[in-house]
């Protein structure tokens, strides 16, 4: 992952490399993400899902924050997706297409949804279109590991809090008795 | 002093490609071949393959041929592209495993200073692939297979990394080839003869790590997810041919590919005591060496394989998730103490 | 790079979620889409963090991972549940509360 | 090893002038005072988990571990002593302060120990500002940097020695730029406070093997023992507010534990929720107030209590700052020591066990509020006004308390409630004795009232062992004869708490009421202000104290004994349910009365330790010991309280008052009632015909002080009915009459109008587009009613469409 870094970011003024893996990674991503939403398999939805955030891993690494893509790797498609699909099996997926699991009528979620891009994405232009982002080297795990642990110490603290919070919750939630 | 320095970026890359593609089929084939094939059969006293080639040796290309000679049969009902891809999954998992490890001062894979963690993030990636090939197989025995090897994984995934994190704790580096060379530059009370393998003093952390990984493996006593009487090798019941290959090098590259990552956190990795690991020699010797330890520790995996009968599905959750976890945090919690005090 | 690339993914990102949390009716598919949205967010934190050379924006990026995990835990037991209550996951039927 | 360097090569240069009285170096034991609160702590535990599986069921942890912490309390008090007498080491920067000393050249002095820079810098930093003062009296050595110090003292003959206090901070955490530190701060107030903690903390524990034998959750009583003197060490060792928040709030946390120890019982959980709940609204004060401290004083970079103390006493906090903070913490205190109005907690907390109350009441909880004031009393000094005033709301409190708790002691029959109130009476004692400036005065009577008030409860513990009940006019009376060793404790202590001479209460009331300054018409020289109504009331405390002494005394132990005769169901028979124990009542075993022969030589012999300036039969060396050792009397944290000048007018007079009050009690029970009781051969508590039966105002003040001033009807009646009641249902009635009225009203209006126009217009002439926009908003309501489908999902969709209708309006409008 280093080296590829290395190699793509030899030249930070244009680096055609980097922009033509991102345009791979966000087409794949936003097919991946389009399946995730259309799929009428539920199982397959899981698996596009596992496509769209190792394409969210593979942003974040070309924004040089290799520590939060490998913990997304870690966390996501080796927990959340894996919890997913375990779920899924758990309630009984049929295992071909079902369309019950959509509405019937989809446009207006279109609309919404368009409408909505539209918006954000006209703001962005208008605000950001002059920021070039240049990632030289990969940001040091240590730079955010003493970050968390000096000067993000209390909205860590409360997040392992929240985080077992949920761990009870969810037992309790979920137990049979 | 850099045997690579010299060749381009390209040339490099291509040779550490070649390289990690060969750590994993070869330490596979070797242990398919060393350990299942003979060790178990010296185990039972019998002799075990002997007809292909001298003892047997050429019995491993013979088994690949069948396997690539037989049908692969699809099921009808089955989900085709998952019950394809499925394999695949878990052999890109294992082969993403083998590119942190190092194996001498300049023959590495990639560098990096994510190390261990990279490669316990792609580990997990594995389960997805044993979820896909259980539910895509549209097989009860598959699925409930695939679902005991995630309920088993995830349980052991945990007591695994919270192993490894002692070690990370104190090795002050994620960084397997930091991690080695804080083994050899280490000093036992004084005496740095041997440096200081970690497995001195993080023995509880290397029990766990051995044991959860005997689990990650699916191996004997924790073959509850394929267990052949029970679910007819759960989710690879309709697997055959060359998928069936597949899961079957995966299984055995994987013991490999833990057994290296132990040998590195714990043994030393690809140090010999007695010779400067700055030492050009060492990026010939290290990968050997570090061969040498794996063959070792995946001796005692299957040697435990052939050894204990199986567990029950409550006991091996019980085990996990009341005695070996706590054990774990128990191992972080003291090797922190030191680390920060003493 | 531009900054954008990374925004513009991110809000098409965020509104494919949206439209898979307004158009799905299985339980389980609506919180996939959740995790699309909140992973739009994610990028644009990093982006964010990356443009102003700033650790924060991976460090909140790390905590919303973290909330994510939880909430996934107690969405997946609240839609186990439902399962076992009703033995279905399709949200449109939980509706009870209209009016 | 670094401060020795910087000591020997002073730099001669000129510093701020202002001196923080605080060092880092000292003995070992003033140090790390925090292994005194560690081993409880680590006792809770132990029993928590082994408790159970021991030979005395943990007991013995307990027991070990606050006597090992005792013993390190007498060591450090002895170190302490020494301290404050010999100090020649270096004053240091207060740690936590954030504010680096302005030399910044300090590099180049020649400090060769670059790893400890920190370190040497805050020396060296000191070093200059003490050298700065030490010029100026002309001497040139720094050892003598206290006597500088002490050259803005008041005089009282300080020995040259500088009071400097020990802290030793480490920082917790650091987020956000702001530094969370964790320390203790050993002065002569803390050294007091551990020697009393963990003095009655041991004798508790010891008494509580006999007195909770056998009951149903004895190893958790021990645990929670054990985390409450922790809690309560931690408390008073604590040398930042943030952790002072948290020993509180333990504390607060084990005292609803134990008062709420026998639980099943319903008037004893409600007694610990009581305690808890009051207690939680004076937590927000105490929140605000800390709060308010920490920005006004700290200014918003640390929590130190030194550097907050010392940023006030110099005068860099605006008043206004202070008067929300100081009032703020007042309302924690009520709440916490039980002053009045919001003491009502305090009687209720009698359900707890005996020897906790004895714990809460001398020790612990109650008096955790008295040392919040004089730890941070620069806040009360400045915010309050305190000197040169007359009056103050601190004061009047303490005041009110005093007196008002000192009547209600009178009306009750239950021992350990009479000892309750006494308490809440001594506790506004010592609120206005820190109200009136007389801060030596208050943590001395904290110091003397913790042993006789202790001795009192377990004497009264002893009793109700023995009669299985705490009615003193139902199960006892004439105990004397059965339990002598008892009784004479008890009287020891009753005599100390009414303030006799010379035992320990008279001393520290004495010194109160010189305190007030109110005495300056007879003599005796003025303190801080001159508080001549909370002088008076003082007196009237003192006689009302003497009084209900001498009765619990007549009714408890005197007379003719009226218990035996029927069953016991109170809290105190679980433990008891073996049947040696009925009968005739006996005297309680050694465990129980070796503690009590403790405290009551202690209640005889401490008023001793601060003899009054002045006092002739003594040598002057014996006098005012605790005042020098205790009182940080020139530190910069603390203000520059003056001192009164002791009266023997005053003393002789308010002993008087004392001796009538208690003449007077006795007349009434010893004479009257006894007489009485004899000569009718009844069972008799009261007279027949007295001024209760016969007064109609008497009558009314009576039943005033037997309902508690109504304050309980207030809380549950009035405050909690009439939210429950009459407003809920006042604001039922205004939406069925007011409400829907004029909407009813507004409806048949409309319809009458309606017919009227239907009849007449509507019906001919524009029926038709009538009926067709009917159709068009039946339509439209159809329409709109899926709306409200009850599904998340249509409620989502609206939301994000709603929203992003809005993103685009506003970008339209801000490109515009």
């Amino acid at each position: 992952m280093n080296s590829v870094l290395a190699a793509v970011s030899q030249d930070a003024d244009i680096v055609v490399a980097q922009n033509v893996f991102f345009g791979v990674i966000a087409v794949s991503m936003l097919y991946a993400a389009i399946r995730v939403v259309t799929t009428s398999n539920v199982v397959h939805a899981a698996l596009w899902l596992v496509v769209a955030l190792a394409g969210v891993a593979a942003n974040f690494i070309l924004l040089g924050s290799e520590f939060v893509a490998v913990t997304q790797v870690l966390v996501y498609i080796g927990a959340v997706v894996v919890l997913f699909l375990f779920g899924v099996m758990l309630t009984r997926a049929s295992l071909g297409d079902d369309e019950s699991v959509a509405q019937e009528k989809r446009s207006m979620a279109a609309v919404v949804g368009v409408l909505l891009f539209g918006v954000m994405a006209f703001a962005l232009i208008d605000t950001w279109s002059d920021d070039r982002l240049v990632i030289d080297e990969p940001q040091q795990v240590t730079e955010v590991s003493d970050s968390i642990f000096s000067q993000y110490i209390i909205p860590f603290e409360a997040i392992s809090v929240l985080l077992l919070a949920a761990l009870i919750g969810a037992i309790v939630v979920a137990r049979q008795d | 002093m850099n045997l690579l320095a010299e060749l381009s970026y390209w040339q490099q890359t291509s040779i550490r490609v070649g390289a990690g593609l060969l750590a994993v089929i070869l330490v596979a084939g070797t242990l398919v071949m060393l350990h299942l094939f003979k060790l178990v059969s010296f185990m039972q006293s019998r002799l075990g393959p002997m007809e292909a080639g001298p003892f047997g040796s050429l019995q491993l290309l013979a088994e690949v041929g069948k396997h690539l000679q037989k049908e692969d049969i699809v099921p009808r009902k089955a989900d085709k592209i998952v019950f394809a891809a499925a394999p695949f999954v878990v052999l890109a998992s294992t082969f993403l495993l083998v590119v942190v490890l190092p194996g001498g001062p300049d023959a590495w894979f990639i560098q990096n200073d994510l190390g261990i963690y990279l490669a316990l993030a792609v580990s997990s990636v594995s389960v997805i692939g044993i979820l896909m090939a259980g539910w895509g197989s549209a097989n009860k025995y598959s699925l409930l297979g695939g679902l005991r090897a995630t309920g088993q994984l995830i349980a052991y995934e945990l007591p695994l990394i919270l192993a490894v994190v002692g070690v990370v704790i104190q090795a002050g580096t994620m960084n397997l080839q930091g991690i080695v060379y804080q083994q050899a530059n280490g000093e036992i009370f004084g005496w740095d003869g041997i440096g200081n393998p970690y497995i001195l003093t993080q023995f509880v952390a290397f029990f766990l790590f051995l044991t959860a990984m005997q689990a990650e493996l699916t191996q004997t006593p924790f073959d509850m997810p394929i267990a052949e009487s029970e679910l007819v090798s759960g989710y690879m019941t309709e697997y055959s041919g060359m998928r069936f290959l597949l899961f079957f090098i995966a299984e055995f590259a994987t013991a490999g590919v833990f057994s290296a990552i132990a040998a590195v956190l714990f043994l030393g990795g690809w140090y010999v005591p007695g010779i400067d690991p700055d030492d050009n020699i060492m990026n010939v010797l290290g990968p050997l060496v570090m061969f040498v330890k794996v063959i070792g520790l995946t001796f005692v995996v299957f040697w435990v394989r052939f050894s204990f009968p199986r567990f029950r599905e409550d006991q091996l959750q019980k085990l996990a998730w009341k005695f070996l976890i706590p054990l774990a945090l128990l191992n972080i919690v003291v090797t922190a103490i030191f680390k920060v005090w003493i | 790079m531009l900054l954008n690339q990374f925004l513009l993914l991110a809000a098409a990102l965020f509104c494919i979620g949206v439209y898979g949390v307004l158009v799905r009716k299985n339980g389980m598919l609506v919180l996939m889409s959740v995790e699309l949205i909140l992973n739009a967010v994610n990028i644009n934190l990093v982006a964010f963090g990356a443009l102003t050379d700033d650790v924060g924006g991976e460090v909140f990026a790390l905590f919303t991972i973290a909330v994510a995990a939880a909430e996934v835990g107690i969405g997946l037991a609240i839609v186990l549940l439902m399962y076992r209550n009703r033995r279905s996951i399709d949200l449109s039927e939980a509706d009870l509360m209209k009016g | 090893m670094n401060a020795l360097l910087a000591a020997a090569l002073p730099v001669f240069t000129e510093g701020p002038s202002e001196v923080s009285s605080v060092t880092r170096e000292a003995n070992w034991f003033l140090e790390n005072a925090f292994i005194i609160p560690l081993l409880p702590a680590i006792s809770f535990l132990l029993i928590l988990f082994f408790g159970k599986r021991m030979p005395k069921k943990g007991a013995e942890f307990g027991i070990a571990a606050v006597g090992i912490a005792f013993v390190l309390a007498l060591i450090t008090g002895a170190a302490w002593l020494d301290h404050r007498d010999n100090f020649d080491g270096q004053l240091s920067e207060s740690p936590a302060t954030g504010i680096e000393p302005a030399h910044d050249d300090h590099a180049d002095d020649g400090h060769a120990d670059d790893g400890h820079e920190d370190e040497g810098h805050e020396d060296e930093g000191e070093d200059e500002h003490a050298i700065g003062v030490v010029a100026d009296d002309g001497s040139t050595s720094s050892d003598e940097v206290a006597l500088a110090v002490e050259a803005e003292g008041d005089g009282h003959g300080e020995e040259g020695h500088a009071y400097v206090a020990v802290q030793n901070s480490t920082q917790w955490l650091q987020s956000g730029g702001i530094e969370f530190s964790a320390g203790t701060l050993v002065d002569g107030l803390s050294v007091m406070m551990l020697f009393v903690v963990t003095l009655i903390s041991l004798l508790v524990h010891i008494y509580s093997t006999d007195y909770v034998s056998g009951d149903r959750r004895y190893t958790h009583f021990f645990a929670f023992l054990s985390l409450f003197t922790a809690s309560m060490l931690f408390f008073v060792l604590s040398d930042n507010i943030l952790q002072m928040i948290v020993g509180w709030e333990l504390v607060g946390v084990c005292s609803f534990a134990l008062i709420g120890h026998w639980w099943e019982e319903k008037p004893n959980s409600d007694a610990a929720l009581k305690a808890f709940l009051t207690n939680r609204v004076g937590d927000v004060g105490l929140l605000v107030g800390m709060i308010t401290l920490f920005f006004a004083a700290g200014g918003g970079q640390t929590f130190d209590t030194l550097s907050i103390t010392n940023t006030i006493n110099q005068g860099g906090v605006s008043h206004t700052a202070l008067v929300v903070a100081a009032a703020a913490l007042m309302a924690a205190v009520m709440s916490k020591s039980g002053q009045f109005i919001l003491h009502t907690w305090l009687p209720d907390a009698m359900a707890g066990p005996t020897p906790v109350s004895a714990l809460i009441h001398a020790a612990t909880m109650v008096v955790a509020g008295i040392y919040m004031v004089a730890r941070l009393y620069p806040v009360f000094w400045e915010g309050m006004q305190i000197p040169g005033s007359s009056i103050n709301l601190l004061a009047t409190v303490g005041a009110v308390t005093l007196v008002g708790a000192g009547l209600l002691a009178f009306v009750q029959t239950d021992i350990k409630k009479v000892l309750a109130y006494s308490t809440v009476s001594q506790l506004g004692y010592m609120a206005m004795a820190l109200g009136v400036g007389a801060w030596t005065a208050a943590v001395f009577h904290l110091f003397t009232h913790a042993f006789f008030k202790a001795n009192l409860f377990l004497g009264s513990g002893s009793v109700a062992h023995a009669v299985h009940s705490f009615d003193m006019k139902k199960d006892m009376g004439g105990m004397r004869t059965f339990m002598p060793q008892t009784y004479k404790t008890f009287i020891i202590g009753s005599v100390a708490l009414a303030g006799v001479f010379p035992l320990a209460g008279f001393w520290s009331k004495d010194e109160i009421l010189v305190g007030t300054g109110g005495w300056g018409i007879f003599g005796g020289t003025g303190g801080p202000g001159s508080y001549t109504f909370h002088l008076t009331m003082g007196m009237i405390g003192a006689a009302l104290t003497a009084a209900y002494m001498t009765r619990c005394v007549y009714l408890t132990f005197h007379g003719e004994y009226r218990g035996g005769d029927h069953g016991h169901d109170d809290d105190h028979a679980h433990a008891h349910d073996d049947a040696a124990h009925h009968g005739d009542p006996h005297e309680s075993g050694p465990r129980i009365l070796y503690p009590l022969y403790i405290l009551s030589g202690f209640s005889i012999l401490i008023g001793l330790v601060n003899l009054p300036p002045g006092f002739q039969l003594v040598p002057e060396s014996w006098q005012e010991r605790f005042l020098h050792f205790i009182e940080p009397a020139g530190a910069s944290y603390f203000p520059a309280v003056g001192h009164a000048t002791p009266s023997w007018s005053l003393a002789i007079i308010s002993s008087l008052i004392a001796f009538g009050g208690a003449g007077l009690a006795y007349w009434y029970y010893f004479v009257k009632v006894d007489g009485l009781a004899r000569s009718t051969g009844q069972k008799l508590t009261e007279l027949p015909n007295g001024l209760v039966t016969t007064n109609a105002w008497a009558r009314a003040g009576h039943k005033v002080l037997v309902e508690k001033y109504y304050l309980d009807h207030l809380y549950t009646g009035i405050i909690a009915g009439a939210t429950k009641g009459p407003i809920a249902r006042a604001a039922n009635w205004t939406n069925t009459h007011l409400i829907d009225g004029v909407v009813n009203t507004a409806g048949e209006t409309a319809v009458r109008t309606g017919r009227q126009v239907y009849d007449k217009i509507d019906q001919g002439l524009i029926e038709g587009f009538i009926n067709g926009s009917g159709r068009v908003s039946d339509a439209t309501g159809q329409e709109l009613r899926r709306i409200n489908s009850g599904k998340v999902q249509n409620y989502a969709a609206i939301l994000f469409a709603g929203a992003a209708i809005l993103a685009g309006a506003f970008i339209v409008i801000l490109a515009l």
